[in-house]
């Protein structure tokens, strides 16, 4: 056992370290650190995913045929933790972590050769429709239909929390194409152009105060048959392998680490009195780094796991629960850290882009947005309701 | 030995329920989210023509002479609907430092025209470096031949931009340097060189930051005569916390209400969201804590007046109390409304970031449980 | 609205002082300190139950025909609140506050006249046959049959958890007489010699390592039908009402108050390197008593809609639960602030007359036995879960 | 990077787990609990043969120059049987000790009899008064024409009645008064004026206090040549910790196990409890922190021998964390099975007692946690 890095893990750290410090601007840094939502916007995250695709680092966990960089584990941990650690963009993970790995799995060669390259690039911005209003954890209860009219699909409905459909040219949708026994069937899974006519767009303002999802309404809307991934009615399985790959795909305790780090750093600074020297703050700190720690080990056991090609069994949904509880600890740590600044309502955004003084310190601006919004992490992708329902009967047989 | 109310008091529970209930009603609230000033001067009024700024004054300036447990049940009420109004700055704070540190005189100018309702007070303590410790101020009133001369930077001002005067604290210092002692100062909101730098309030409401650069002020601007005023202000903003803390309960227990009715309607699964035991245990304790903290919003209110440390204690206690109980009333109302909590569409959301500043104002839950263990020690 | 006592309740706690003062004896009083179980032992217990007896305090809940002193429900939380800040003897409560309310409503003139007295003057000592070994929460599923013969009943069966069962010679029961189309029909209420031919008792140790509980074994056990109180397959009713009785009757925030107190005293001395320097335990010390204060007020809210004759709602689910919950928290504070001294056994009972030298200081000695035994208060009663659940069922209509 | 066992490491697991299962049953737990020793000679002699004893000594004395990822591997096997036996105090605590400080002729006169298990050691290091302080030492050393005075008292020293050798700490005061430095002795079990008062311990295996009244000892009785040992005494007891915690991994895993099976079984109300929602969640909860105690066990093994701040931050951050997950691992495992829990009837009574006194063993969560920030501070 070791947890050090061998000589060639350090080389490709060299040039991860390397890179970074070419390719990321101050500009794309700042505007990462005064981004509350969990997305860069698209001007920011795309920046960064067309240096990385240059680099062909775009996708790192294709497989290299279609443009994946063929890391081990242990390089796409370094890579992970190095991008976290120097603060890079968020790209939009709905291309080429969410809709890629489904079109590379179950799509046609055409659908491949059309859309993978567009995603490398960062041509298409996708976004995702799984989610509609009465639906909720209970995905597979989905309305929205799509119905079969000659060469085409004549979709209405309407689908809700859809990030970034605002800047989206594409969506992956799951669409009902029949009723089957089971609700799970009859679900087919779609790709929709966004310029289609008969799509509209709602902004829904996230309680932190962003626009980052939108409810999107379908009428009429006429898409091709070819748009299909897959066989028709089996969207559910191909669904739900994307939402695997969402709860399981985290390297997590890196971007929390550096969350931390900033919270920590307030607290230790004149802006906030010295918060650290209060027991409680200083503990606190340490709880959570120790979390931090755990959640770490974790993921470098599974990582190791899947290193030598063992499973590492169902810790998908611990992954999930941990990192979005301890994202709640250190985003609700920092609104304790600023103090009387917490009162502080900033209603402008970008927040990297102000036209006037904030009332505090810059360094302040994200905390209670963050916190707010950070509200979601149990609830989005299965609740943490869910996501313990799950433990207790994939891993304890209850 | 009696926690009954009085036919008084519950008179003045129902009316405040029942004007919240007809006109404090959630197109208000959006009004007043989007409004620049953030409350209405026609609501004001009202509450002056009902007597509720009145309520804490003493009779002879024209007051109703009520007590801590009276604007705790207005709080509670206030909370129910998240009424914006300063009433906790001007009422509260600001009528309670005028009474306990204005000499006849400045008592005289001021009070009345609290109780009906054509003065706005706002008090100006909080600074960055300080903290919670309110024994901290960096303020500093220079006496000159003319009066003082004041310069500082003063943060989390309740609703400063709605006063018509700023209660500011400084420390004093005279011919002979720094004093040791804190003083209180009645500033006009138009006085030269003071900034007020407004915001918009988490949860409603505004507050703002001031900066004072060299702010003269005439002799008799000090409350009082020069006295220490940090007693004083360590009872205020212990009444302050207390009424505060009553706020917190309506307002939990309007969350409470309303995820209990969404658990019951929401469907998840085919069956309501209350169908699950992890659900309805969590409104169990939801239900249960609401419960303390109301428990512990009467206590400090009851004990607004005894000595100063058991007085802290219960101040303390209390915010601190109430502000888990907060934090988790209002956490698991997001929660339990899943993604329709986490943004602008509901209301829950408004409910919630109220009882986020409510936690954070004055000092948060482990700041008091330090305070209250402090105190404990030196009992 | 009054939180201080008027004259004649300042009276009045002076008499209960006076008397306190009077009879409260050292050795009463360390005894007490120095039991980590429930109840006293009875010769502890008992002096003090004769001591209030002749004084007319015997039985502080009964009506006064029967011998109960016509308190207001403000001297009760008086006399309640003195005896636990003096560290009274825990009589045993299985007489005067569980049987004798059922023999009191429900009895026969014979009943009452023969029990009654017996119970006030502590000539009776009483144990509670309720729960069997395969019923825990689900208490109505209890088995123990009583098939009358003659005059007579012949009880087989067992029961469980019966508290000071060894010290005990009558007990009260629950008992199968038929089957109903419910679990809760059925069941009869019997009074029970523990003399009797076919009684066995196997004691139970705690985790704590105390002799408090027992298994209590019947084998054809006569009993004269004259011994059931109320009507045959009635008796679920009336022992429903005496757990009733059991959730609602406390006033427990007093003897919280002094445990916290011992622990807080503990952490102030030297013999445990002051422990209340350290920021978690002074803290913890604060969040535990402001925990008591809330419930302490709880507690009188009741007692204020008691005094004008108001229904004070369903709140005997929360009182049971707060209460455990912080005793738990108290005894577990304790163990935290002994430190080192927490790895001591002392198997010996009772702890006030070991023969030999404790291996830690004597206020020490009940801390771990404590938040051992402490363990059970959120199980027996109805466990913690049970009483969510009432709560959100009786409460919040779910 | 790779946390993937060996082979060496896996059959060193396979053959902890074999004899656990096999050797170390109810029965024996039964018995030991009930025996004045609390372990089994036979027993040590078995871990002698199996190479245990020997594992982390260096192998120029007899040793295999294992590490503690191993001590772990044997240690989480240990928790599973809640082996009673005296291996911390001599083989992790003593042996360790005594190879860092010990002059060259200390090493061979011990190590090989730790190795072969014809000595037995024991720590004696806390004070009453120092809390879980390790620098605060108020025994005394007086340097003497014949060699050293030790006088002091000494508590929690673990195993310290099954002994042949007791390492003490003590402050060195020479011909000038106090040095400032601790050093180590190694006192004879036997040695007069040393009085023993030996006690079962919370949760199996024994302690005891010690008396120290002018214990006169030789000048070689010291370990080492007088350098200060507080380093070397922070590195033994994170070493210490490391091994505990695993132990404390073992004991969850066992509890985890043992509860989810008896939730399944047991019926209330017509159904398993396993049925009801609350229940699921909670073993949930429990199974979640019994793998994070594992992560946070094995990361504290990987860095022993680290720098020592890095090293201090995981053993703290590890106890702390594993403290807590055991309390609640340990205190639900009871609350689920309900009455037979809180009694001596079953044996997680026993279990959880062994967690209780893991949490107390050389600082609870909170004490490490504050250590844990006061390093960050430092680093």
């Amino acid at each position: 056992m070791d947890l050090t890095f061998n000589a060639e893990e350090r080389a490709f750290q060299s040039e991860v370290r390397g890179f970074i410090a070419k390719n990321l601007t101050e500009e794309m840094k700042r505007a990462t650190a005064l981004t509350p939502s969990v997305f860069s916007d698209p001007d920011i995250g795309m920046a960064w995913q067309r240096a990385l695709h240059k680099q062909g680092w775009g996708a790192p966990g294709w497989p290299v045929e279609y443009g994946g960089p063929a890391w081990t584990p242990a390089q796409r941990w370094i890579f992970e933790t190095e991008s976290a650690r120097a603060g890079v963009p968020n790209v939009n993970v709905m291309g080429v972590k969410m809709v890629g790995p489904v079109i590379i799995g179950f799509g046609s060669p055409e659908q491949k050769n059309f859309y993978l390259p567009r995603i490398l690039s960062g041509e298409d911005y996708w976004c995702q429709g799984y989610s509609e209003p009465g639906s909720g954890s209970d995905l597979s209860s989905l309305k929205t239909r799509a119905v079969r009219d000659g060469d085409d699909y004549i979709i209405n409905g309407t689908k809700i929390w859809t990030t970034h459909a605002h800047h989206a040219n594409r969506m992956f949708a799951l669409v009902r194409t029949s009723d089957g026994p089971r609700q799970q069937d009859g679900i087919s899974f779609i790709l929709i152009d966004m310029k289609t006519p008969g799509i509209k767009t709602r902004p829904i303002l996230t309680i932190g105060g962003d626009h980052e999802v939108n409810q999107v309404f379908f009428d009429d809307v006429r898409v091709p048959v070819a748009n299909r991934v897959g066989e028709e009615g089996k969207g559910w399985t191909y669904g739900k392998y994307l939402l695997e790959f969402e709860r399981g795909s985290g390297i997590a305790s890196a971007k929390l680490r550096e969350g931390l780090k900033a919270i920590a750093d307030l607290a230790a600074s004149d802006l906030t009195g010295r918060a650290i020297d209060s027991a409680d703050i200083a503990t606190r700190i340490s709880e959570v780094e120790v979390d931090i720690d755990a959640l770490e080990m974790t993921e470098l056991r599974v990582l190791s796991a899947l290193q030598t090609g063992q499973n590492p069994g169902a810790v998908s949904s611990i992954l999930k629960l941990r990192n979005s509880e301890i994202r709640q600890a250190v985003t609700r740590l920092g609104v304790d850290v600023i103090g009387h600044d917490a009162l502080a309502v900033e209603p402008m955004r970008p927040l990297y882009r102000l036209n006037h003084e904030p009332a505090i310190p810059e360094d302040m601006l994200t905390v209670v947005p963050e916190y707010l919004n950070g509200r979601a992490y149990t609830i989005f992708g299965g609740t943490s309701e869910i996501q313990r329902d799950i433990i207790a009967k994939m891993m304890l047989g209850i | 030995m009696d926690l009954n109310l009085s036919d008084e008091q519950r008179l003045l529970r129902e009316s405040a329920e029942r004007f919240v209930a007809e006109s404090y009603d959630a197109d208000h609230r959006r009004k007043m989210a989007n409004d620049p000033l953030g409350y209405s001067p026609a609501v004001w009024k009202q509450f002056a023509e009902l007597g509720w700024l009145a309520l804490p004054v003493a009779e002879e300036f024209g007051g109703l002479g009520g007590g801590a447990v009276e604007i705790g049940i207005l709080m509670e009420a206030f909370g129910r609907g998240l009424v914006s109004e300063p009433y906790v700055a001007t009422v509260v704070l600001g009528a309670a430092l005028i009474d306990r540190c204005g000499r006849p005189a400045q008592k005289q100018a001021s009070l009345p025209k609290i109780a009906d309702g054509s003065l706005k007070l706002a008090f100006a303590h909080s600074e960055r470096a300080a903290r919670f410790d309110l024994a901290k101020v960096a303020t500093v009133a220079n006496k000159t031949a003319q009066g003082w001369r004041l310069a500082g930077n003063k943060i989390a001002v309740l609703d400063g931009h709605a006063a018509d005067e700023i209660i500011v604290s400084a420390h004093l210092h005279d011919h002979h340097g720094p004093s040791g002692r804190i003083g209180l100062f009645l500033v006009p909101a138009t006085a030269p060189s003071l900034i007020i730098s407004d915001y918009p309030r988490l949860g409603g409401g505004h507050a703002c930051n001031i900066e004072l650069s060299d702010v003269h002020l005439p002799e008799d601007a000090l409350l009082g005569d020069g006295h220490d005023a940090l007693p004083a202000i360590e009872w205020a903003v212990d009444r302050a916390m207390a009424a505060l803390g009553a706020e917190a309960v309506g307002i939990m227990q309007t969350l409470l209400d309303t995820t209990l009715e969404y658990t019951k309607i929401r469907k998840q699964f085919g069956r309501p969201l209350s169908a699950n035991q992890v659900i309805r245990h969590r409104l169990a304790d939801m239900a249960m804590q609401v419960d303390e903290a109301r428990s512990m919003a009467l206590r400090a209110a009851l004990k607004v007046d005894v000595a100063p440390v058991e007085r802290a204690r219960a101040a303390s206690g209390a915010k601190a109390k109430i502000g888990k109980c907060a934090r988790f009333v209002g956490e698991q109302s997001i929660q339990l409304h899943g993604g329709m909590g986490v943004t602008e569409e509901l209301e829950v959301g408004a409910y919630f970031k109220r009882l986020v500043a409510f936690d954070t104002l004055f000092g948060g839950s482990a700041h008091h449980y330090a305070r209250h263990a402090q105190l404990g020690r030196t009992a």
